[in-house]
C-alpha cells in the first residue's frame, strides 16, 4: 500500500459523501442518547473540509491533514469538532512533510490521533465514545501488522475491530459525554460518535481497494 | 414549530445584531463572529471575564455583558457549544493585559472548544485560565463520568466574578472567587413541556399531558425521572431537598435564592415557587440574603423552572451586592 | 392545564407572597388585600403613582414598584379588574400630601373600578386624578365605542410619569407627562398560541397549528384578524405598519422601542423581531434612541408579542433615562 | 302589591338562588364575545350578598339594598361589579328609611339605578349592554302604571320588554364592554349583562307572584 497526496484528499472527499450519505442515521443514533445532532454537526465539517481544500489543500499529506483538522475544530462545535479536529491534527503533524505514506505512517497517524482524542476528551475504553471503536482498530491494525498480514488485510482486520467495538457501545454504561447523563438508560443504544469512526475507516478500507 | 423566527439556520445571526441594535451603550459585536463584548473593551488592567455556549439560553449569555459581569460572551448555534475560532476573537477582544478568566459549563463540547481557544490565546502570550460551573444536582457526580453539568447556578458566578473584576484584583483572585461560587451553589431544574430547536423542527422528546421531567437539563437532556403532575409545592419541596442534600447547609447560615424560568412559565408560577422555597428554608432555620426570579438562564420555549441556591459568605455578600450594569441584570 | 401552581384560586395571593419574599428592599404587601407599596410609602411631598388591574400579567403591575415608577400596585384575579377597595386601600397608603394619580388601562371593569376608588379617596379629602392608557392600535378608536385598549406602552407610563414624580412635581405636572406619553405611544401585539386562565382551566380560544391571530389583547381579546403563520420580519413589517399608521412619525424624530414578550416567546425571538423594527425605522429615518426588549406586560403562558413606538421630546428623553429601581425594571 | 324588609331578603337570596342556576349560561355567553366569566362573577358577587345580609341584613329596604351594592363593589371586579353594585346603591338611596314598598316606589328606585349604571358606564340603549334590557323594562313598567295596570301587570310588562331588550342585542353591535373590540363580529351573539338584568327581573316578577 501507498498513498499519495492526491489519493489522500480523494479519501478525504469520500468520508464527506459517506458521512453525507449517513448524516440522518447518525443524528438518529445521537437522538436516542445524546442531543440528535451528530449526523448534522460531521456533515457541516465535512462539508466545510471539502470547500477547503478544493481552494488550498495544502503541500504535502500533513498539510492536508492538519488543514482537515483545523477545519473541522473551526466549523463543527460540540464534542465531535474538537475531538475529530485534533485527531486529524494530530496524524497530520505525524504525517508531516510526507508526500507518500504506508500502513505503517498510517499506524503511527494513528496512534497520534487516538492519543490526541484521548488527551482532549479524557476518555478510555468503555465509556461509550468513539475511542471504543478507535482504540480496537488500532490494536487489530497493529496485530495484523505485526502478524505480517498485507495492508489490505490489515486494514480489513481494522474495520472489523471498530464495527465490533460499535457493537459492543450498546452493552455499555456511557461515562463520557451527553450520553452519560443517563447512565444505566444509556445501555442497549450504540454510540454515534463510534459508528462515525467505524464509517471512517470503512471508507478508507475502500478506497485503498478501489 | 410555532416560532417568530425568520430563516432557522438565521437565527444566531438575526438575533445578536437585534442584541447590539437595542443595546449599543452596552454591547459591539466581534466582525464575523458570533460573540459580543462590552462596548469600551479592553480594559486595561481589569482581568476580564468571558462566557458562552451554545444559544437558546437567552438572556445567557450576552444578557450578561457589562459593567460588573463579562467582558464577552460567545453564542454558538442553538444548544451546541461554539468553536474555539470565536473564543479566542473573545479573549483577545477583552484581554487588557490582565489575562482572561473563561467561564465553562460543564458539557463535553464547551469544555474541549473553551481549552481550545485557551490554547490558542496562550500562544499569542495571553493569560487565560478557566473554571467549569458544574452546580446540577440531577446529574450524579462521580470521577467515572462527564460529571454534573452546569446550569442557572453560572449567572451567580458571572455576578460575583465579575464584581470581584471590578476591584482590580489579579486572574488568579478572581478565579479562586469565582471557584468559591461554584463550590458553593447548587441548582435543579424541572419541565413541563419539551422545546424545538429551529433547525430541527421539531421537540426532540416528549412529555404526556399529565407528565413532567424532573431533573430536566437546559439542552432537554432528561432528568432523574418522569412523573405526573404535581403541585408547585411538591414540585419545589422536591427540587429544594435535593439541593439541600448535597449543599448541606447549618442552621443560621445565609443564601441566596435564584427561581429561574426556562421560558414559558409564567413569573406568576416563578413567584409561587419562590414563596415555597423561602418556607422549606425557613422552617431550616436558612436566612434569605438575596433573591432572584426570573429568567436568566432559559431553554427556548420549554415550560419549567430551576431553583438554585447559593451558600453566602462576606465576600460572596458584598460581590453580591456590587454595582453591575448589563442589558439583562442590573443591580443599584 | 400544565402549571406550576397549587390552587387555581389562590395563585394571585401566592404570587404576591412571593413578590414580597423575593423582593422585601423594594415592596411590602397591605394586610389583606392584594396590594403592593413601596416599602418606605408614604413618600411626604411626592405624587404617588398607583396602577394595577387584573393579575396575569407580571411583572405588571408588582414588578413595577419602587423608586422612579410606582408606589403602589394593585392586583385582581388573574385578567380581571381589581374591585374598588384595594384600589382605594392602595391610595391612602401611598398618599404623601402630594395627591396620587391612578394609572389606568382602557378597559370598562378596569375604569369604573378606578373610578370608583377615587371616589372613595376624594371623601377623605386625598387628591386623587387619573389617566387612561389606550395604545393599542389593533383596535379602532371611535367616540362610540370603549375606545383602544391599554397594552405595554404603559409601561412607559410607569417609566416616566414615575421619574416626573421623583422631580417634586405637582400632581398636575405628573398627569400632563403621563398624558404626554399616552398621547405619543402606539402598540400592537400579535399571539401564536392561546393561554389558560387557572381558574378555567382551558384555553377560551384555539389558534391552528398553523395559524396566528395579528392585533391579539393580552386577556386574549381577539385581534384584526387570523392569519397562516409568517416569518418574523413579516409579522413585524405588519405590526409597525400600523403603528406608524397611527403615530405620523417624521424624518429624523426620536423614538423609543419595546419589544415586548407575552411569556413563552423566547428572548432570542424577541431580538430578531427588534432587528426587524430597527431595520424599518432606519429606513424611514426615524431614529432609535432607547430599546426595551424582554416580558413587560404578559399574557399568562402565551406566546408571542407586542411592538410599542413613542415618539420622544427632550422631556421624555430626560425622564426615560432617569434612574429607576424596581424589581422588574432598573436603570442606572 | 307591598313588599316589606323581610320580602326584600327573601327576593334578593331568591336572585342568588337564579343567578347559581344560570352560571354556566352566563359564562357561555360572555365566552362567545366577551370573556367567559360573567356567570362567574355574578356569582361570587350574590353568594357574598347572601352571606353579608345572612349576618347583618340592616335595618330597614334602603339599608338593605345598598349593603347589596357594596358588597358587589367589593367583591366582583370587572365591569358586572361596579355597574350591578352601583345600581343596588343607587335603589337603596331612593328607597331610603322605608320598611314596605309598592309599585310605584320600585318605579322610582329603578329609575335611580339605571341611572346610576348609565352614569357609572357612560353606556346608552343600543350600545349591546344591561341598558338594553333595564331601559326597556323600565319604560314598560312606567307606561303599565300609567295605564293603571296592576302591579303584577305591570311588572310582567317589564320582565317581557327585559327578554326583548336582551334577545335585540343580537341584532346589534356592542359599543360598550369587551365585546366592542369585536366589533361587526358581535353581531349575532346575546349580550351576558343584559341577560343577567333580565332574569333578576323575572325573579322579582315571580318572588311577588308566589
Ligand atoms: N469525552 C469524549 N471523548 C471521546 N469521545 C467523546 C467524548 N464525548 C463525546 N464523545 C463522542 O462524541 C459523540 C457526540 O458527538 P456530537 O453529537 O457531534 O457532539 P455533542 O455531544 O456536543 O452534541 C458521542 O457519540 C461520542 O462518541
Ligand atoms: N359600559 C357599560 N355599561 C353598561 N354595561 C356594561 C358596560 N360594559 C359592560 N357592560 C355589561 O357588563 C357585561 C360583562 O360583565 P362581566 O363579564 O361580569 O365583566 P367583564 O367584562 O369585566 O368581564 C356585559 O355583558 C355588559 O352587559
Ligand atoms: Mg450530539
Ligand atoms: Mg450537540
Ligand atoms: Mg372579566
Ligand atoms: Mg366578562
Amino acid at each position: 500500500m501507498s498513498i499519495n497526496r492526491a489519493k489522500v484528499i480523494e479519501i478525504i472527499n469520500k468520508i464527506a459523501d459517506r458521512i453525507e450519505e449517513n448524516k440522518l442515521y447518525l443524528t438518529e443514533l445521537d437522538a436516542v442518547i445524546g442531543d440528535g445532532d451528530h449526523g448534522l454537526n460531521m456533515s457541516k465539517g465535512f462539508h466545510a473540509v471539502r470547500e477547503k481544500l478544493k481552494e488550498d489543500a495544502g503541500n504535502n499529506i500533513g498539510d492536508i491533514l492538519k488543514k482537515t483538522g483545523m477545519t473541522l475544530v473551526s466549523n463543527v462545535g460540540g464534542a465531535s469538532g474538537p475531538l475529530y479536529g485534533t485527531a486529524f491534527m494530530k496524524a497530520g503533524l505525524e504525517a508531516g512533510s510526507k508526500e507518500e505514506i504506508d500502513v505503517i505512517d498510517f499506524e503511527k497517524m494513528l496512534t497520534a490521533a487516538l492519543d490526541g482524542i484521548k488527551m482532549r476528551g479524557k476518555a478510555v475504553l468503555e465509556d461509550k465514545t468513539m475511542v471504543d471503536a478507535i482504540e480496537p482498530a488500532l490494536y487489530a491494525l497493529s496485530k495484523a501488522i505485526q502478524l505480517g498480514l498485507s495492508s489490505k488485510e490489515a486494514l480489513k482486520e481494522a474495520v472489523d475491530a471498530a464495527y465490533k467495538g460499535v457493537e459492543h457501545t450498546k452493552a455499555i454504561i456511557a461515562r463520557k459525554g451527553r450520553a452519560s447523563y443517563l447512565a444505566e438508560r444509556s445501555i442497549g443504544h450504540q454510540d454515534a460518535g463510534a459508528t462515525s469512526s467505524a464509517l471512517i475507516f470503512k471508507t478508507i478500507y475502500e478506497e485503498i481497494n478501489v | 414549530m410555532k416560532k417568530l423566527i425568520n430563516q432557522p439556520e438565521n437565527v444566531v445571526e438575526e438575533m445578536i445584531e437585534g442584541i447590539v441594535l437595542a443595546h449599543p451603550e452596552y454591547v459591539r459585536k466581534l466582525k464575523e463572529f458570533n460573540v459580543l463584548v462590552r462596548k469600551n473593551s479592553p480594559i486595561t488592567g481589569k482581568v476580564a471575564l468571558v462566557s458562552g455556549g451554545g444559544s437558546g439560553h437567552e438572556p445567557s449569555h450576552g444578557g450578561y455583558v457589562g459593567k460588573g459581569m463579562l467582558d464577552g460572551a460567545v453564542a454558538g448555534d442553538v444548544f451546541t457549544s461554539p468553536t474555539p475560532d470565536p473564543i479566542y476573537e473573545a479573549i483577545k477582544a477583552v484581554d487588557g493585559g490582565a489575562g482572561v478568566l473563561l467561564i465553562v459549563k460543564n458539557y463535553t463540547g464547551d469544555i474541549m472548544n473553551f481549552e481550545m481557544a485557551k490554547e490558542m490565546a496562550e500562544m499569542e502570550l495571553i493569560k487565560v485560565d478557566y473554571v467549569v460551573v458544574n452546580d446540577d444536582v440531577a446529574v450524579e457526580n462521580s470521577t467515572y463520568t462527564a460529571g454534573r453539568r452546569g446550569i442557572a447556578g453560572t449567572v451567580f458566578v458571572h455576578k460575583i466574578a465579575g464584581a470581584k473584576a471590578e476591584t482590580g484584583a489579579t486572574l488568579e483572585e478572581v478565579k479562586e472567587t469565582a471557584q468559591k461560587v461554584i463550590d458553593n451553589v447548587r441548582s435543579m431544574g424541572m419541565a413541563l413541556t419539551p422545546c424545538i430547536v429551529p433547525a430541527a423542527g421539531k421537540a426532540n422528546f416528549t412529555l404526556g399531558e399529565n407528565e413532567m421531567e424532573i431533573g430536566m437539563g437546559i439542552h432537554g437532556e432528561p432528568g432523574t425521572h418522569k412523573d405526573t403532575l404535581k403541585t408547585a409545592d411538591e414540585v419545589t419541596e422536591h427540587l429544594v431537598c435535593k439541593i439541600l442534600e448535597d449543599l448541606k447547609l447549618k442552621d443560621g447560615e445565609e443564601v441566596a435564592v435564584m427561581v429561574n424560568g426556562l421560558a414559558s412559565t409564567p413569573l406568576m408560577e416563578l413567584y409561587i415557587v419562590n414563596k415555597k422555597v423561602n418556607e422549606i428554608l425557613w422552617e431550616k432555620g436558612i436566612k434569605v440574603y438575596k433573591t432572584l426570579v426570573g429568567e436568566f438562564m432559559t431553554s427556548l420555549e420549554m415550560a419549567g423552572c430551576s431553583v438554585s441556591i447559593l451558600k453566602l459568605d462576606k465576600e460572596l455578600k458584598t460581590l453580591l451586592d456590587a454595582t453591575a450594569d448589563t442589558p439583562a441584570f442590573k443591580s443599584l
